[in-house]
């Protein structure tokens, strides 16, 4: 089938942030992206996990972006200045996707 | 004394504290007992939606006392004055970065629900009255602390308040706080005749759901302390169980010159006693994102938590009793 | 109307209409409050088991009525029709488009079961009493409406209806449907000794889960709102208010001919007024995918299960115990 | 005979049952009716809570009874003992590889809580006393059948068994043997004053909260049927109700030994016939991942879990009432 | 160590054609997959979250298949089956993996 | 903006044999991870589902550890270790990350 290029950009940040990551996404002009929940991970500043916690300062989603190869810069812009001063992992893979009109 | 000490054991001997006492030595323990999120948080909207409730059906009852307002204002002071002394003593006390130090000493400014939720059950085991509106004084008690510790970084050259207007209303619309004083409102309005209606669900189970709340407490709370007790140097440990009881003096002094009833003075204790660990964490994370998070959670929920849970609420409920001669 | 007057009042203050206020005004204001989306499914489980179980003791308690069956037929007839009517009010009233007209449509003519379950709580309170086979009725009002919305566009040329088997098992076999007949046939067989045995679980705590349930629905119903009021333009925004009281008196006419008892009329007068938002919704995103759903919830959440909670349900009441005489 | 019948046509009429036969169909039946995996579990840990609590306080009333002691010698015995019985007869009477077998077998040994959960329940409502203690004798038989299979397989010069001190730990601390012996030291610790406190949570709604359990039950055991039921060739079948009927005359046998009271008796049978489906299988997941899954699971939660939940503890409870002379 | 090559493909797709898309795939021969739960996004059709959701109207999954590249094709003709009428996007990355023998 | 190559690895995995990964993982120097929760999924062992289970026996979830190129070999190997008895899938993208640093 016919597929085209893109980027999938993956972004694992603190929950509390997501609404501003996101916010910033849209400003960016990013026209989609889906949020996974996240159980727990480990990294630099420690091993956690969400069970049992009702407290909204430990945890972390990933917001995943799937977008045309040259809106990349502009969404890397976006989300540096929002997890510039947080913890957070941002990973970009190329793909191929289907339905190239709806990016 | 006798009655500290009598009142010390029936509070370790509940199934309350020994619920959580099950949770901790779990975690300790390593066991793989856990509480869905889902669930733990299910709880805590349970207790929040009933323990506004019935503050708010209580003062339906008994009627706005002249001396709200002045409890309000004395609960906003308390929590912005405490960090103030927080950090000081944290200054004195340990070798923590005035980042570190400003996010622990908010969170003793601020008020932990759970201890006061189960304040209000010892006081009711004990048949000591309270004033209903104290829950609103909760409330009110959760966000000044946050400000307070801004103001302590930006005053000393610090870049890390970021008091945008999002994170204004996160911290004044707090889930909690709504649904605290949300219900407080609804049970205000309903009255005697709305908590007749729902009594068998909010009053009958409630000290069972609490038991199940605080095991779950007792096991995040264990599973910090064995992930990062590394933390708590012994200036760390040592402040997070004075703090408490210089924060209860405080309450006191309010309590006493507002004239509040003793489970009034004793309630006023224990919110000042308390430290957060729910909106005043999330509020460090956004806004102090240097600060180093392990330092103020496991203080305030491994050290100040239990701390008060089993050891604290006796003895301001005593002392309470003691200076209003009840 | 005095009587629909100070019902209404009761009504609009009772903690389960306050508490759905609450939900609304927190998430219009952007509160982070929120109930994990597990712990609002399992209140959802627990109260169609418990509506459906209690039915079924009272049909066992009051044995089989002869007119069970006119009744269900009834329903599924209004079911059936009150989309045809929804359909030309839509195209009068709004300028939606053919597809979208009719996929609201079926939202209409089925039911919403936590309305029912907030008016029986009402007639409850009221102490009228109601046929415990209206339970029934209502899980036979849900499916009738998905047909007559894909005949419809069938009719208009679409091609949108693909009413494979997976589909009718899936709106036949829908959970909430499933579990609403099975609990009101495990009442049904077990009786007054059944209930005996859980009813301090599915009786006592009742109307307090239906609080929680419904600061739920307003927190969603107010999300839903916040995003999507642009649908509601004023004709469709009218619309979500005149055809509920159109189904009721559609409701009124087949309560009153079949000679139900007052809360059986006010309760086919709640199932009619009704728009459904779990089984509906879900089979048109299958069904009729490229309908826009932002209608549809919004109309269904945002408007018409508002007014019938608030308004709706004490007019209903009041007209049928007129009407009925009762 | 006749006692046999009539229990087990009441118990098979009670809305537990019924509950549980709901869940069956409707997964039989491919709707989508589901609980979420996190109330399910939320579900179990007040199970889990309440019947160990409610065991410890009724030993705080009774006193320890001399034979305690022997009763958790006694059901570890039998658990390390079950398994070989078992093994042998699947050898005999299926055609399971060495591995299967073995991974069967220690389920066998091992015990399913809500079996016993469901007995205590039938027990009450027929008014039949049981030593609380059997709470305890039932968390001591979780974990002994784990080792007998593991030597099963080690004996047979297999690479199977992995007894790392992880293992150790996740078998021994595994979260329903630590809350259900945590919270049966906390009833014993609390005593008549606890339960009373918390009674209203723990005791009132259980056999609600029962209900909607079993019905998610019935729903995982329908699915598990729906799709690997080809797993369950007539020997396989035949050994999964024959299975737990020689358990339990195994747990007759122990029970009159010891002396305990027709209730307790009861109980040893009904924890000797049941089967895990919990511990055990996580334990074999580790241990033995080569065995295959899909036969341990549809055994035990398919086949003997319906069979003891229906027929054999009425079964169980007639004969310890006969034996003993109840 | 010893990698081979294969594709990613990730589906995210509504939760209700789930089960339609997972049957599509085993029809395709798909020899297995993985499903993620989602928390919410946001695209063309507005933004959406769980939170509190009792209905099944929104929402939607992640289906994640490893497959050999060979079998890509096919896959996608019965995903894009699936997902064409219905919002959803396909996102296809090349990836190895660990014990061929398996896809 | 300045991004760097990685890898990102994924890897499916029962969920009882989380804790015995992650520990493997930190053992071979992997600095961090991200572990999500599965809803189900199907294989040669069939098709499970999460919904309404409390065992532990079934249920899987994701680990996703993004790390240096060069430290792809001891993290497989510490992977492998693990999962080889047991069934999972471990797969590795080609990525690229922001703030390399923190790897
Ligand atoms: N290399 C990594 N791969 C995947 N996730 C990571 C990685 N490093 C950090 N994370 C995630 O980001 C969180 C914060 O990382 P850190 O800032 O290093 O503590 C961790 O708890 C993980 O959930
Ligand atoms: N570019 C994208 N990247 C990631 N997820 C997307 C993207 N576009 C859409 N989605 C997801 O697909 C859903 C439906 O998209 P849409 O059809 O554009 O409304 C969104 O709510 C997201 O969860
Ligand atoms: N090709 C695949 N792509 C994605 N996930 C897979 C694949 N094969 C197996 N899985 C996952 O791994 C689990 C076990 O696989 P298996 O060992 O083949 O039964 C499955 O239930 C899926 O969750
Ligand atoms: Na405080
Ligand atoms: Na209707
Ligand atoms: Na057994």
């Amino acid at each position: 089938m016919q597929t085209h290029q893109a980027k999938r950009v993956e972004i694992t940040i603190e929950a509390i942030m997501q609404s501003r990551l996101t916010e910033a996404l849209l400003k960016a002009e990013v026209t989609g992206f889906t949020v996974l929940p996240v159980l727990g991970g480990s990294g630099r500043s420690g091993a956690w996990t969400r069970a049992g916690e009702i407290g909204r300062a430990s945890g972390m989603v990933q917001v995943i972006c799937i977008i045309r190869p040259e809106k990349l810069d502009k969404l890397l812009e976006a989300a540096f200045s929002v997890v510039e001063r947080h913890i957070g992992v941002v990973a970009i893979v190329d793909c191929e996707v289907l339905r190239a009109e709806r990016f | 004394m006798d009655q500290i000490l009598s009142l010390a054991a029936t509070n370790l001997l509940s199934p309350i504290i020994l619920s959580f006492a099950l949770g901790l030595a779990a975690a300790l323990a390593r066991s793989d007992l856990s509480v869905p999120e889902a669930a733990a948080k299910a709880l805590s909207i349970y207790l929040l939606f009933a323990i506004g409730f019935k503050g708010g059906v209580s003062v339906s009852a008994h009627g706005i006392d002249a001396k709200l307002g002045l409890t309000l204002v004395a609960g906003i002071v308390l929590s912005a004055v405490l960090p103030l002394i927080a950090f000081a003593l944290l200054n004195v006390m340990t070798s923590l970065s005035r980042l570190d130090a400003a996010a622990v000493a908010a969170h003793y400014g601020s008020i932990s629900i759970v201890t006061f939720v189960a304040a209000t059950s010892v006081l009711e085991s004990s048949g000591i009255a309270s004033e209903g509106y104290m829950v609103a004084v909760a409330a009110a008690m959760e966000a000044p602390a946050i400000l307070s510790a801004l103001w302590l970084i930006s005053r000393g050259g610090g870049n890390g308040q970021r008091m945008d207007s999002d994170l204004w209303r996160e911290i004044l619309l707090n889930g909690s706080i709504v649904l605290l004083v949300g219900s407080f409102f609804i049970g205000w309005a309903t009255g005697e005749k709305g908590l007749e209606e729902i009594s068998s669900f909010i009053v009958a189970p409630f000290k069972g759901v609490l038991c199940l709340f605080l095991l779950d407490m007792g096991l995040v709370a264990g599973r910090g302390l064995r992930e990062r007790s590394d933390v708590l140097r012994p200036g760390v440990l040592a402040f997070g169980i004075l703090m408490p009881v210089i924060g209860s003096l405080c309450g006191l002094g309010a309590g006493l010159l507002l004239g509040l009833s003793s489970g009034g003075v004793a309630l006023m204790m224990v919110l000042s006693a308390s430290a957060s660990y729910i909106a005043v964490p999330a509020a460090m994370r956004v806004a102090l994102p240097e600060a180093n998070p392990s330092i103020y959670l496991t203080l305030s929920l491994g050290v100040t938590f239990p701390f008060n849970l089993t050891l604290g609420i006796p003895l301001y409920v005593a002392l309470a009793t003691a200076m209003t001669g009840a």
